[in-house]
């Protein structure tokens, strides 16, 4: 049987859950941007099956720019991450609430 | 002549606002004189009104306007024609004999110079009542003679018995001023006036059916002023104010208003004769009704209070029936009598210190001799003995009744002489006559102040000669009122009657001696004829003022409170207060959206997407469906 | 002089307030009480200029404010608005002369003329905006008034008089927004002056609209049967001043608006919800009667009686003919005079025996008896009785009522019937009796700044009952106007049938009933 | 065929990877899980013929990124398995599905019309990296310079926040303490 692009956008929007769920379920704020690589990593997934598909490089030339901004925001936030564990000693994310509404 | 009519209208207010000024202040018996002298000028103006209205003119006066809006424009319009110079005679009359009385009677009381504002300013609202040209007037009057019996009744207002039956007479009134209310704005809507001139002429071309309305309505109003049956306990609950406003207002004149109201609206009474027969033959249940009551009553006052109601009963037959004029005459012949009766009652009181019980007096003539003279001949013309005024007034109406052939009221009338003779000189004998019972609860009475008694003689000559004046009293009369003559044709069954009915009360006057005249034990409620039922219904006034107390006023008390309560608090106040709080508790949720904890901010962000998503996608879905 | 007096009868109490600010504490009081006068002077002298027989508007002042929506700055006054500004006044300058309130009276004073200001501008504005701004404004001074001056629960109450009244004047500002819309559709340029809507003739379910809206905002002040839950609580908290301006003339903006704005706008809506706005009146006159029986606090008592009368002269404004509405009107200042009277005497009662519970009370008549006499005839004045100023209105009232239907004057005519029954109860508690209470035996007799207050409203309460033509002539003029306006306008064959057509005055003998 | 099968063996091993980096307690599974996934991920993009993209994919990501997340890891005391507090979590789940099946709907929906064509063909003929090399340098060249730009950016932040004084935060001291560190620097050379 062919693998037709549902086949992938199926997969994508499965890891992209399974990337939700792991945003919403942890505390623990590295395992949190583990999550986000892996829903960044679903989207790449469904821009590249998509551009395959139609046979249009776009899709990939957005995959790229995804990936480029995915390292800097890893770079930037274990940065920050790192600030803010030498303040709390912890890296929980209950903590965080100093801009209580 | 203007001078005189204003001089007998505001003499009163007068002698009520000079009191008034020393309302809070200890006793002076200057304002006994002055109001006294002021009532006496009221009286001797009367009077001069009197002979000049006997000349056969009226007086009018328009003093200003009082309300005009619209087509609406009702004057304090003043007018002296022969109804109401009758009826000012009257009222004058026994005022300025009450006044008199009362100097003495009150001197005693703390609240001497209030008790004479509140009474001379119940002679001038009764003047008013009597002499407006218009209805607006007659209801100011009908209001502010209403306002003044509040005072009175509730004069001792430390009692607390005295300041409820204040109220209750005031709200029983005011529940009868409605419905009179109710007529007015019937004949002002539909006659486009309330003066008597413009409504008498124009209630003819009215259809009947908006006539008989007006009529009962405005009877209505004079049902309650007069305590007519369904509102009748105000008036034996009124005794509790003193004695001399018991003689003026509730035996002279604020009880008949109400007559006068139906003597005065006589035109729209003859257009409705079967209300007529209604009003006939309530005053004939009343009468019954109220002598009934008085057979078995042990408080001297309430007996007498009885008998008022029972004589109005009668004045409402005569009206009922059409004979307007013989009604105002019994009411003239009516009010000297009993007003003598009252005071002569007061008499006693003060003598047995505030007794009111006539099984503990006895055997006062030896002592209170006048008193003794004056009331026995009170009883006697008010039971109708041939010579004294009651002869003329009461067979008269009994005649009245016969010549219509309402053979049942006529029953039921020369029952009722009977029933009063008995119990007025059951009051008379038990007073005056038989063992000194007063000894034993050691008192010791004495005759009233000796100008008391020369004050109560006028009522007494009154009563007594009243009877000839029917004669010149009917000339003055027939050029306003109706004036049928009622014979009885042929004169045996005209002789057999008058004198049927004089042996019927002469026995009924001996019986009440023989049984009372030398009673020498206080009953307390164990004798056999005080355990039958006759007797505790009679005893408990029909079980009326029970039934008013838990159909009316309980229920009322108790559903305000519900109203208040469950109501007011719980239903209105609380729907507004949850719909406060349902703001603020929706606010008070969504608090915690900005409460810092990202996991949760990041679900509710994630709610937020998946919400969009689902719009997005209903719409589009929806966009095509409706697209394709 | 005499063209810019509304200006100036407005904005003169604002400017003596601001000036307060700087006069000391203590002869603060003096102060007031000269400003009060003058005011009050100058709106005697307003009635002197006045001229009864022409009933159209007098004194009209206009400039211009917002050019482009045709927003100006009206005023005038006939008839109907001319006695409520009198009586304002009258009672600022009794309420400052009679003033027993000892907590920062500099303060309260100052209030006290800001709110006189936004009262006057109320009943003179005849621009839309121009009255929901004083409208809007106579809450700031009310709500200052009963939340710092106030009794133990003052900022529930004041806050729950702010947002209620609020709430609806919002809704009415819609209303009045829609009015301007549809005028500027029917004539093409803007206008907000309430002369100009008067022209204007609406189809009949854009006036239904149009007049649940502006009702919505007038019940809830007058208070009416459902919206009334904020006056027991105001009156309750209230200082005696706050209670006396609140019940003599802020209720009395309500029932004037029906009169300025709902009636003449829209005639036939006013005629079709007749029925049911008369439900409402009979409601709130026999439900507040028997709830004001039930009350234990003498304030209470007044307040609910107060929404009772109010139920009278609502009725009175909805009878749509001459005697009813005219009656209405003279009632808004008879309950003025009246409440504001009882309200002061039970201020009296309290300033010594810091208590309202009739219970504490007993015999006061022994005790105090000038003060008996005085509650008594005001009570009298209350319940109704002829000759005095409540009697002419109620009677008007309930006599115009009765041309549209018998059933429900019969049962509004109740309201004699249980306003005497708890006002005399109430009276009977406090007065009657003998002298339980050890504390009432020495209590001091009314004395010289009370009588101040209540004297002249004693001597106005009779003298209008007895001879009302001075003030009830200029009401009728006006009034007679409006039906007219309103018979005219009348598009619906009922509306014309209801409002009688003054007109053809011979059509007296041929007035059968309508109804 | 054969490509139907990789698909599938790719698929089901980087979902069960990467629910085992979301699943796990053990922050060392959870990033070697990861790891493996982002490998899978590369794989797909060969099978999809953007070679290109996967070899970049592994370079970067699992290099670089994976890289600077064992650092980070080191750096935190991640050794003890992370406890969490689970709140309600039926509603992630919940939540997560929904989310996954609207993105779905919104992808598939303009395919499954197919009115979308092609802005840039790609022919067979040019190679895949070839043919990126020309639309990256000629349709995206600004955003080409602005990545550039940011991960440059992105370097240099990384290096001030995580900068040599560990226990001293730059963004926390006053200003003038910073001044004064820097001749401390010198004295002690060498902070640890």
């Amino acid at each position: 049987m062919e693998i037709t692009l549902t086949h992938y956008l199926v997969l994508s929007s499965v890891l992209f859950a399974i990337g939700l769920i792991g945003v919403m379920r942890r505390k623990n704020l590295l395992m949190l941007f583990f999550a986000t690589e892996i829903l960044l990593n679903a989207t790449n997934i469904a821009f590249a099956a998509i551009s395959h598909y139609i046979g249009d490089l776009s899709g990939q030339m957005f995959a790229f720019f995804i990936i480029a901004i995915a390292a800097s925001e890893v770079a930037i936030g274990l940065g920050l991450l790192i600030v803010w564990y030498k303040r709390t000693g912890k890296i929980d994310l209950d903590q965080m609430n100093s801009m209580r509404g | 002549m203007e001078l005189y009519l204003y001089i007998a209208l505001f003499a009163p207010l007068v002698g009520s606002l000079f009191s008034a000024l020393f309302g809070a202040s200890a006793k002076t018996s200057l304002t006994g004189y002055v109001a006294s002298g002021l009532l006496f000028t009221s009286f001797i103006s009367s009077v001069l009104l009197l002979n000049y209205v006997l000349g056969g003119h009226t007086v009018h006066v328009e003093m200003m306007t009082w309300m005009a809006t619209g087509n609406l424009y009702i004057p304090f319009g003043f007018v002296v024609d022969q109804v109401s110079v009758v009826m000012m005679m009257v009222v004058t009359i026994v005022s300025t004999v009450v006044h008199v009385y009362s100097i003495g009677y009150m001197d005693h009381d703390k609240g001497f110079n209030r008790f004479f504002s509140w009474l001379s300013a119940f002679v001038f609202s009764m003047m008013v009542l009597v002499m407006s040209d218009n209805f607006a007037g007659l209801f100011i009057g009908w209001e502010g003679v209403g306002l003044c019996s509040w005072g009175l009744i509730g004069f001792w207002y430390h009692k607390e018995s005295a300041t409820w039956a204040a109220n209750e007479a005031f709200i029983m009134n005011r529940i009868a001023d409605l419905g009179m209310l109710i007529g007015i704005f019937m004949l002002y809507w539909n006659v486009g006036s309330l003066q008597y001139d413009v409504v008498f002429a124009e209630i003819g071309n009215l259809p009947v059916v908006i006539t008989t309305w007006i009529g009962i309505f405005l009877f209505i109003g004079a049902m309650g002023k007069s305590a007519q049956f369904p509102l009748h306990t105000w008036l034996a609950d009124a005794m509790e104010g003193p004695t001399p406003v018991s003689a003026l207002i509730h035996a002279a004149t604020m009880v008949t208003a109400g007559v006068y109201l139906v003597v005065r609206a006589n035109p729209i009474y003859d257009l409705i004769p079967n209300v007529g027969i209604f009003i006939a033959s309530l005053g004939a249940f009343v009468a019954l009704f109220a002598a009934s009551m008085a057979l078995v009553n042990r408080d001297m006052k309430r007996i007498i209070a009885y008998s008022t109601l029972s004589q109005l009963g009668y004045m409402f037959v005569a009206a009922g029936l059409g004979a307007y004029w013989v009604a105002l005459f019994h009411l003239m012949a009516h009010a000297f009598f009993k007003a003598l009766l009252f005071l002569g009652a007061g008499n006693v009181m003060h003598a047995m210190h505030d007794e009111l019980d006539p099984f503990k007096m006895g055997g006062l003539r030896k002592v209170m001799k006048g008193t003794f003279v004056m009331m026995t001949l009170a009883s006697v013309a008010l039971a109708g003995i041939y010579p004294f005024a009651g002869f003329f007034s009461k067979d008269l109406i009994l005649e009245v009744g016969f010549v219509e052939h309402h053979y049942v009221i006529y029953t039921v009338l020369l029952l009722t002489a009977g029933l009063t003779a008995f119990y007025s000189f059951r009051l008379v004998a038990l007073i005056f006559h038989g063992e000194e019972r007063y000894k034993l609860f050691g008192i010791h009475p004495h005759e009233a102040y000796k100008f008391m008694l020369v004050a109560m003689s006028p009522l007494l000559v009154l009563a007594i000669i009243a009877g000839s004046f029917k004669m010149t009293y009917f000339q003055l009369v027939m050029n306003l009122l109706p004036a049928t003559q009622y014979h009885v044709h042929n004169q045996t069954i005209f002789w057999i009657m008058t004198i049927g009915t004089q042996l019927f009360v002469i026995g009924a006057i001996l019986f009440a001696y023989k049984k009372y005249s030398n009673w020498n034990s206080v009953p307390d409620g164990t004798s056999k004829m005080e355990k039958s039922f006759g007797y505790k219904l009679l005893w408990n006034q029909y079980y009326i003022p029970k039934f008013y107390e838990e159909v009316f006023s309980r229920p009322y008390l108790e559903l305000s409170k519900v109203a208040w309560k469950e109501i007011d608090l719980k239903i209105v106040d609380a729907t507004v207060d949850m719909i406060a709080n349902a703001i603020y508790k929706t606010g008070e949720n969504t608090r915690d959206i900005q409460n810092g904890n990202l996991s949760t901010m990041l679900r509710w962000m994630v709610f937020g997407l998946v919400v969009l998503l689902a719009l997005a996608v209903a719409f589009t879905v929806g966009y095509n469906a409706v697209g394709a | 002089m005499l063209d810019h007096i509304l200006s100036i009868l407005i904005f003169f109490p604002a400017l003596a307030a601001m000036l307060g600010f700087v006069v000391t504490k203590d002869s603060m009081r003096a102060y007031g009480i000269a400003v009060a006068f003058v005011e009050f002077v100058l709106s005697l002298w307003l009635w002197y200029a006045y001229d009864p027989m022409i009933s159209g508007m007098q004194f009209m002042e206009s400039a211009p404010l917002i050019k482009s929506f045709g927003i100006s700055y009206l005023l005038g006054i006939d008839g109907i608005s001319l006695f409520i500004i009198i009586l304002s006044t009258f009672f600022t300058l009794l309420g400052i002369a009679s003033l027993t309130e000892t907590r920062h009276v500099k303060n309260l004073i100052i209030t006290l003329l800001f709110l006189e200001m936004t009262m006057v501008g109320v009943f003179a504005a005849l621009d839309a905006i121009v009255f929901y701004v004083f409208w809007e404004l106579s809450l700031v001074p009310m709500l200052y008034i009963i939340g710092a001056w106030g009794g133990a629960l003052r900022i529930y109450a004041s806050v729950k008089f702010f947002l209620y009244t609020f709430t609806g004047s919002l809704v009415m500002l819609v209303g009045m927004l829609f009015m301007a819309y549809f005028y500027y559709q029917a004539t093409g340029q803007w206008s907000f002056s309430i002369l100009e809507w008067y022209r204007l003739i609406l189809p009949e379910n854009f006036q239904l609209w149009l007049f649940a809206a502006f009702f919505i905002g007038f019940a809830i002040k007058v208070p009416m049967f459902p919206f009334h839950t904020w006056l027991p609580y105001a009156h309750g908290q209230a200082p005696t001043i706050g209670s006396v301006i609140l019940a003599a003339i802020l209720l009395k903006m309500g029932t004037y608006a029906f009169i300025r704005f709902s009636l003449p706008l829209f005639p036939d809506a006013s005629v079709y919800f007749m029925f049911p706005i008369a439900i409402i009146a009979i409601i709130m006159i026999i439900y507040t009667a028997m709830v004001a029986y039930a009350q234990e606090d003498i304030k209470q008592v007044v307040a609910y009686s107060s929404i009772s009368h109010m139920g009278i002269i609502i009725l009175g404004t909805f009878a749509l003919t001459v005697e009813g509405v005219s009656g209405s009107v003279f009632l808004m200042i008879g309950h003025g005079v009246v409440s504001g009277a009882l309200f002061l005497l039970v201020g009296v009662i309290y300033d010594r025996r810091h208590t309202k519970l009739m219970s504490e009370f007993g015999g006061l008549a022994s005790v105090m008896p000038r003060y008996a006499t005085i509650f008594g005839i005001m009570m009298m004045a209350s319940v109704g009785l002829p000759l005095t100023i409540n009697f002419v209105g109620e009677f008007l009232s309930l006599l115009g009522f009765y041309k549209q239907s018998h059933m429900i004057t019969l049962t509004a005519g109740t309201a004699i019937i249980v306003g005497a029954i708890y006002m005399l109860s109430a009276y009977k508690k406090a007065f009657f009796g003998p002298v339980t209470n050890e504390e009432n035996r020495n209590l001091k007799d009314v004395n010289r700044t009370e009588m101040l207050g209540l004297i002249p409203l004693v001597i106005v309460a009779i003298w209008l009952g007895v001879y009302p033509k001075p003030v009830l002539e200029p009401i009728n003029n006006s009034v007679e106007s409006v039906i007219q306006l309103m018979h005219d306008k009348a598009q619906s064959q009922e509306a014309k049938a209801r409002i009688p057509n003054l007109s053809d005055v011979s059509g007296m003998n041929s007035m059968q009933e309508a109804h | 065929m054969f490509e139907a099968i990789a698909f599938y063996l790719f698929a089901v091993l980087t979902i069960v990877m990467f629910t085992i980096t979301v699943m796990t307690q053990q922050a060392l599974y959870a990033i070697t899980a990861m790891a493996a996934g982002m490998i899978f991920i590369s794989a797909f993009f060969f099978i999809l013929g953007a070679d290109f993209l996967g070899a970049i994919q592994i370079i970067v990501y699992t290099g670089a990124v994976m890289a600077l997340y064992a650092f980070g890891m080191m750096f935190f005391d991640t050794t003890r398995n992370v406890v969490e507090k689970r709140t309600n979590t039926q509603i992630v789940f919940v939540l997560g599905v929904l989310a996954a099946v609207m993105v779905v709907a919104i992808f598939v929906a303009p395919i499954a019309s197919n009115n979308i064509e092609a802005l840039y063909p790609v022919d067979a003929a040019i190679g895949n990296t070839q043919a990126i090399g020309i639309v990256l340098f000629t349709k995206y060249l600004v955003p080409f310079e602005l990545a550039a730009v940011m991960l440059l950016v992105a370097m240099i932040g990384g290096i001030v926040l995580a900068g040599k004084k560990m226990d001293k935060s730059l963004t926390l001291m006053a200003e003038e303490d910073i001044g004064s560190m820097d001749d401390s620097l010198e004295s002690k050379a060498g902070g640890h």
